[in-house]
């Protein structure tokens, strides 16, 4: 009986949770709201458990389907089901959302209670993404999702947190009003909003052409790509430090998984037409966006243009259309998701000790905390791609599936392993190495017993992924080559 | 216990030892931190001897160890392959590791960090183990890159120092340059071969050989190709020119990882894996040409650095650049055996040469300036004499290990065809009176001559003051080095005879029949004790003898008879300019295209100019309209009057 | 010259232009424009009407009464706020009714 | 050939122009609405003409006699200045006449079309009067508009006695929620003083 609504139950849950914590907050301290919303953190990460347990790896299809009838004039309808490409992303969300919540306490002291509660809502929002299978209910909790987001930015954030909350907001806003768009022009070819008969809808080249389009404004913000990022790096400077997590670790796969369910399958003799420019974008995100990271000044900064970066070799590995690529590019989203979080993490960390972004700012923080100056530097490795971390991974693959494309992809994303390398470790030289520059780094305290916790789970994740990942590719392997399988359908 | 789990237990070791002793190391006594990574990894050259015994009764292993992952239809695998060559190189890094391992006790004896570097050394074994084990070029790059890390937390050990920390970084950077075009490699390989594992790729070899890939318009030979792309990978490892900037500068680490890594083990990694893929390099010429071009410049250029360095430990390094650049010179002419066995006796003379100038350096109270040392023979005889063993085998004497194999290598190349061996046999030749030159110079001016350390210091300076004299070292020390030195003299002697004569080797590297040099070696050899005595015939002995007297008359006697150009020593005092090139060029060439891109087309263009841009636009066009907004109600109606001429016009003028 | 639909429509046609005219002759006085907006409306009611008339459809003089009805509850309240206006202002002056835009 | 009531329109159009156009000339508000009471007789002359007997004679009761004499009364009641109002009346005077002149020719181009020309005239069913049809469509087929016209018609005098009668006290009579809700401190303050000396 439970096994039928597990869907649901796993999207419901932190909602219902969230919203009892926003009814509850007003009449207990804050200490008990911490608590409470570690609990229902917790128990939102837990539910998702049966769901890796009980999926069936060798079945290729949507798994736990869930159909009933919401909007029946329009034949929309409250469709969910889960699959191999979307089962990962719902764990990550899960976790990461407990793992933020857990750390909430050490650097939000206003209104806790909301935070906390936002963050539940937004994972079940963005777990709904990952599930529907239906146009419209998939877009509902596509824009509901901006909601929480929008206010922990705009209420938690830093000091030109308007100027960043409207530049996300509307940058968003833009992309996915064209969506909409192309599922209205999907409803009237098909008479349908079930992504299923999306699929095996036949199109004209224009029409897939204009959908790929419409669909690729939408994600392409998201992701984000080159040019349409530059929202990103002041989102993250003025969002809080969970806010940044969940942007970087989740919020960005968002639209690298509605590439993969949407604009690929549904329009692909679109992206075949348009597959040398998707590549030439997701190649300049890798080496132009690299550079930029390299000179930026402020940590968060870097990090997110690292995370641009990285983005661009899932949306590389998704564009080059064969197994390695596709695969490379979904465990890096995966390996990204843990990699920034951790690495934001960690700035959180040293922000709520010094207030201060500015590189320049540190230098030597080892001396006084040598746990987290450990974490911090398995870290940038594991941003800068080293194997046995799960960074490596996904980037080895893109490069093996680029090589098939042709030799001078490999090359160019290649390069990322040099300019990776460059601002991940400058960015450790500057911070972590040499004499306590000043004497408020000496008298830093080295991480508390929450914050060891959060770093040594990611830290955990991020090695046992690089030394086996077929952890991750076993549970996608079905769903992806049958995706890839539709992909390559024509479908004129 | 079967022989995969028994393998699997050689890197396991150190790897259990390394994190035991990094997670619990400060919570445990001190001496906990040394004695379980020393067990550990005595245990694993137990092992590793063992696997040396079985293999070379001619048993190969290959298995499996577990399934990486799979995509589509390639299978990655982690596994191991054990033969000659990979078993030899497992007992010389768990040996020269073990030793490094009890040298250490004495030379961190006092570091706050005594744990953790246990910790690091024994995570490097672990690396570098399964590095030379793997039967796949993804765990090879696996341990590729491990190396590659240890070695810059160990370069940067004492991150407050602001050099080692700069110099850690670049080696990293610098190895990431190397690895770029390895990684390039081994994508070029598993699309065309399919698979990953060394003996798929061996089978198909001959499918392939002959197949070209075009690029930019011409065609090349994918044997070059990937030849070549592996081999920049191993020029970033094993420091081969242009890359070689961060070897000297990784001197900043401590010494007894100059003596691990950056002499005995990682640096050798590009060696053995240009030796691992012979099959792949001997398809092309082009590509062994480039190898032996390369190793050339390496070996004689590097090693005339050698001879204007102060410090006592970048002169070693810079004689390691230079003898990794006669393996190199070895490997271009396909004689990949003879490679291996320089690699092999390298090992022990230049870990030994290390770990010496190390005990000298704690003698010296951490003082790493010749000029500041002199007449050490007299306090420190056990190190005295072990250098000094050390320095006759790596300047070649007959009977020492390294004659019999750097011998080897230059009668290689001049048997060798190969388009640039005159070259390489040029630079091998006068490399012997180089390398001799600055050897007897450090030996000399360290070891005798005037007690320099007793002058006056003008500065603050760390070292011994001028009344102090320095001392021997403790047994932890001294132990290695007696340990080191007796290989260093002997091994040579032993094995060249089953290295040159028996296939020992030759069943691992393949070799083209049309390729003679090693054969033509194999041809002339005429058993140990000939070769020594031949030798002594020879040109190469010669120039090394008049090295020597050299640097007795310019660094002993001082007899100031030569005037160096001015140019000269600039150019020397340059390093040839790699790290200007590097640093002032390249580096912020690099920043300013990335500022650039920053400020301009990020900020400027995308944010300012489109994404504000548009906000701007709506505004001033808001502008515009509010103006016409002007709130009387008669301009409305004017509006909605003209509007309504304007409407019936059209309609009279278009459809009457 | 007999008269037939186009002649009302002319007629129509001058009367809305003269309403116009008083617009923006009168634009200061809120009175008068209130009385051109009755005008306005008393064209188009005489269109309404003939084509009534010509085209055989009562439907147009429902429209006209509807009309009616409306143009006096707009003229009732018209007045009803200019009463208001000028006890407030002491003026009708249109110029004078720009609190909204201060 | 022209016919009797031809001359009736020519003669009640050109009443109803002359007296529109005082209406917008005239100097005094009061003139205008005099006018405009001319311009609706005529106008309900020729509504006569086009068979629309209830509407002209609704035109006369309701609007001359009811509408305009409100126009009358408020012009009269308020104290205008007429000086200010008139002011700048010939600055736009061309430029109107220009336009308005356009409009005419425009409108009288559209309207000479053929099609309006045609002067094809179908009787309403003789039989009933125009009252009568138009009371039987209004209350059948057009009852809700009618209802809602009603409605609108209530909402505009309830607006307009709404509008003119508060916010403006006009009375005095105390409310009694102000009444209740005194309190005694509202009305009586006990001062202490010292005594003072004589």
């Amino acid at each position: 009986m439970m096994m039928n609504f597990i869907l649901s139950i796993a999207i419901w849950t932190p909602i219902s949770l969230g919203i009892l914590l926003l009814i509850l907050q007003k009449n207990l301290s804050e200490n008990i709201i911490y608590k409470l919303g570690n609990i229902f953190g917790f128990i939102s990460f837990l539910i998702t458990i049966p769901l890796y347990i009980f999926f069936d790896t060798t079945y290729s299809g949507f798994q736990f389907q869930e159909i009933s009838p919401w909007i029946s004039h329009f034949s929309i309808q409250y469709h969910l089901g889960l699959d191999g490409i979307s089962l990962p992303l719902v764990m990550l969300t899960s976790f990461i959302t407990w793992l933020v919540i857990f750390i909430s306490s050490n650097s939000i002291s206003r209104s806790l209670g909301s935070y906390i509660a936002s963050f539940l809502i937004l994972s079940g929002l963005m777990i709904g993404v990952f599930l529907a299978l239906d146009a419209i209910l998939y877009y509902v909790f596509w824009e509901a999702m901006l909601i929480p987001m929008f206010l922990l930015i705009g209420v938690w954030g830093g000091p030109n947190r308007v100027y960043a909350t409207i530049k996300f907001f509307l940058y968003t806003v833009l992309g996915s009003l064209l969506m909409l768009v192309a599922f209205i022009y999907l409803f009237n070819q098909t008479g349908s909003f079930s992504i299923v008969d999306f699929y095996t809808k036949q199109l004209s080249l224009n029409a897939q052409v204009f959908l790929f389009i419409a669909f690729f404004m939408a994600f392409a913000v998201k992701i984000p790509m080159w040019p349409v990022h530059t929202w990103l790096p002041d989102a993250h400077v003025e969002a809080p430090t969970g806010g940044s997590v969940i942007l970087a670790a989740i919020m960005l796969k968002l639209g690298a998984y509605s590439f993969i369910r949407f604009a690929m399958p549904i329009a692909p003799d679109g992206l075949l037409l348009l597959k040398p420019y998707l590549i030439a974008i997701s190649l300049i995100a890798i080496v132009y966006i690299a550079l930029v990271a390299i000179v930026q000044t402020d940590m968060k900064k870097l990090i997110a243009y690292s995370s641009i970066s990285h983005m661009g070799f899932v949306t590389l590995g998704l564009f080059m259309l064969n197994p390695l690529g596709f695969e490379g590019g979904y465990v890096q989203m995966i390996s990204h998701g843990f990699i920034s979080a951790a690495l934001f993490f960690s700035i959180g960390v040293l922000y709520d000790r010094m207030h201060t972004r500015e590189i320049k700012d540190y230098g030597g923080v080892i001396n006084s905390m040598p746990l987290f100056g450990s974490f911090f530097v398995l870290f940038a490795m594991a941003n800068s791609g080293l194997p046995g971390t799960s960074g490596f991974v996904g980037e080895f693959l893109v490069i093996l599936g680029a090589m098939q494309e042709n030799f001078w992809i490999a090359f160019l994303a290649a390069l990322t392993l040099i300019f990776g390398a460059t601002y991940s470790l400058w960015l450790v030289k500057r911070i972590i190495f040499g004499v306590a520059k000043y004497k408020k780094i000496a008298g830093l305290i080295d991480l508390n017993a929450k914050e060891f916790f959060v770093m040594s789970a990611l830290a955990g994740l991020t090695l046992i992924i690089g030394i086996y990942p077929a952890l991750i590719t076993d549970i996608t392997n079905q769903s992806s080559i049958v995706m890839l399988e539709l992909i390559q359908q024509s479908k004129i | 216990m079967t022989l995969l789990s028994l393998y699997t237990l050689i890197p396991m070791l150190p790897l259990l030892a390394s994190v035991i002793t990094g997670l619990f190391g400060s919570k445990l006594p001190k001496a906990f931190s040394h004695v379980l990574p020393i067990l550990f990894v005595f245990g694993s050259f137990l092992l590793s001897l063992y696997a040396l015994y079985i293999s070379s009764h001619g048993y190969t292993f290959n298995e499996t160890l577990f399934r990486w992952l799979t995509v589509g239809q390639y299978d990655l695998k982690i596994g191991f392959l054990i033969d000659n060559l990979s078993a030899l190189m497992m007992v010389v890094v768990t040996f020269v590791s073990l030793m490094v391992h009890v040298y250490t006790i004495g030379y961190m004896k006092d570091d706050p960090g005594y744990g953790r570097f246990f910790s690091f050394i024994s995570l490097f074994t672990f690396a570098m183990l399964m590095l030379v084990m793997s039967n796949n070029f993804l765990q090879l790059f696996f341990g590729w890159e491990a190396v590659g890390l240890v070695s810059y937390l160990l370069i940067g050990f004492w991150y407050q120092k602001p050099t080692a920390i700069h110099a850690n970084m670049k080696a990293f950077l610098v190895n990431r340059v190397g690895d770029f075009g390895f990684l390039l490699g081994i994508s070029l390989i598993l699309f065309w071969f399919g698979s990953l594992d060394y003996i798929d790729v061996f089978n198909r070899l001959d499918a392939l050989s002959e197949q070209n890939v075009q690029m930019m318009g011409s065609s090349f030979s994918l044997m070059t190709l990937i030849a070549i792309l592996l081999f920049i990978g191993a020029m970033g490892k094993s420091a081969q020119v242009p890359l070689h900037v961060w070897l000297p500068d990784s001197m900043e680490g401590p010494t007894p990882i100059s003596a691990l890594i950056h002499a005995a083990t990682m640096v050798t990694a590009g060696i053995f894996l240009v030796a691992r893929v012979s099959p792949i390099v001997e398809f092309s010429e082009t590509a062994l040409s480039f190898i032996l071009i390369i190793g050339s410049i390496t070996a004689l250029f590097m090693g005339l650095l050698g001879i204007f360095q102060s410090d006592i430990k970048r002169v070693i390094a810079y004689s390691t650049l230079s003898q990794l650049g006669y393996m190199t010179i070895a490997l271009g002419v396909s004689s990949y055996s003879l490679a291996i066995f320089h690699l092999f006796t390298h090992a022990f003379f230049k870990a030994l040469l290390f770990l010496g100038a190390g005990s000298v350096i704690i003698g010296m109270h951490h003082e790493q300036n010749i000029f500041s040392m002199g007449n050490l023979r007299k306090y420190m005889p056990i190190t005295w004499i072990t250098f000094l063993l050390a320095t006759l085998a790596l300047v070649g004497m007959p009977f020492f290990s390294g004659f019999y194999s750097k011998e080897s290598i230059i009668e290689a190349v001049k048997y060798s065809e190969m388009m640039g061996s005159s070259f390489a046999y040029f630079c091998a030749v006068i490399g012997v009176f180089i390398t001799s030159l600055y050897s007897f110079r450090l030996y000399l001016i360290v070891f005798h001559g005037n007690e320099n350390w007793r002058a006056p210091k003008s500065k603050h300076h760390h070292g011994l003051g001028s009344l102090e004299s320095p001392h021997e070292s403790t047994w932890v020390v001294t132990l290695p080095l007696i340990l080191l030195a007796i290989p260093s003299v002997i091994i040579g002697f032993f094995t060249i005879t089953p290295i040159l004569t028996t296939d020992f080797l030759s069943n691992t590297v393949w070799v083209r029949e049309t390729h003679l040099a090693l054969a033509l070696v194999v041809e002339h050899f005429q058993g140990p004790v000939a070769m020594a005595l031949h030798g002594v015939l020879t040109l190469p002995f010669w120039l090394m003898i008049f090295g020597f007297v050299a640097a007795y008359c310019i660094y002993y006697k001082k007899y100031n008879w030569i005037k160096l150009p001015r140019m000269i020593k600039k150019i020397m005092d340059e390093k040839y300019g790699f790290d200007r090139l590097n640093e002032s060029i390249i580096a912020p060439l690099i920043l300013k295209l990335g500022r650039f891109l920053w400020n301009f087309i990020d900020v400027k263009f995308i944010d300012n100019g489109l994404v504000n841009g548009v906000a701007r636009l709506i505004n001033s066009f808001s502008l515009v309209t509010k103006k016409i907004q002007t709130g009387y109600v008669s301009h409305y109606a004017f509006g909605m009057v003209m509007a309504l001429i304007a409407f019936i016009s059209y309609f009279v003028i278009v459809w009457l | 010259m007999p008269v037939t639909l186009s002649h009302y429509l002319l007629l129509a046609g001058i009367l809305f232009a003269i309403s116009i005219l008083g617009i923006f002759l009168n634009r200061k006085n809120i009175i008068l424009i209130l009385m051109a907006i009755e005008l306005m409306l008393l064209a188009v009611n005489i269109n309404f009407i003939a084509f009534s008339y010509y085209l055989g459809d009562l439907a147009g003089q429902i429209f006209v009464f509807f009309i009616l009805t409306v143009a006096a509850a707009e003229s009732a309240i018209g007045l009803a706020i200019i009463i208001l206006i000028f006890r407030n202002y002491k003026s009708i002056n249109v110029a004078d009714l720009n609190r909204l835009k201060q | 050939m022209m016919q009797f009531s031809d001359y009736i329109f020519y003669f009640f159009s050109s009443i109803l122009i002359l007296a529109s156009l005082k209406v917008i000339t005239a100097n005094n508000p009061v003139y205008s609405a005099l006018s405009l009471v001319l311009a609706f007789f005529s106008a309900a002359g020729i509504w006569l003409l086009l068979h629309a007997e209830f509407l002209a004679i609704a035109l006369v009761l309701v609007y001359v006699g009811a509408v305009m004499v409100l126009f009358l009364f408020v012009v009269m009641m308020l104290d205008i200045n007429l000086e200010s109002l008139k002011k700048g009346f010939w600055s736009y005077f061309p430029f109107a006449i220009l336009i308005a002149g356009v409009f005419i020719v425009e409108i009288y181009l559209v309207v000479s079309d053929k099609f309006f020309l045609e002067s094809q005239i179908e009787s309403f069913g003789t039989s009933k009067s125009n009252t009568h049809s138009i009371g039987n469509i209004l209350y059948t087929d057009y009852l809700l508009p009618f209802q809602i016209a009603a409605v609108i018609l209530l909402v505009a005098i309830i607006s307009a006695i709404a509008l003119t009668m508060f916010g403006h006290k006009s009375h005095k009579a105390i409310d009694p929620k102000d009444q209740i809700k005194v309190k005694r401190n509202d009305r009586i303050r006990i001062v202490k003083m010292k005594s003072e000396k004589r």
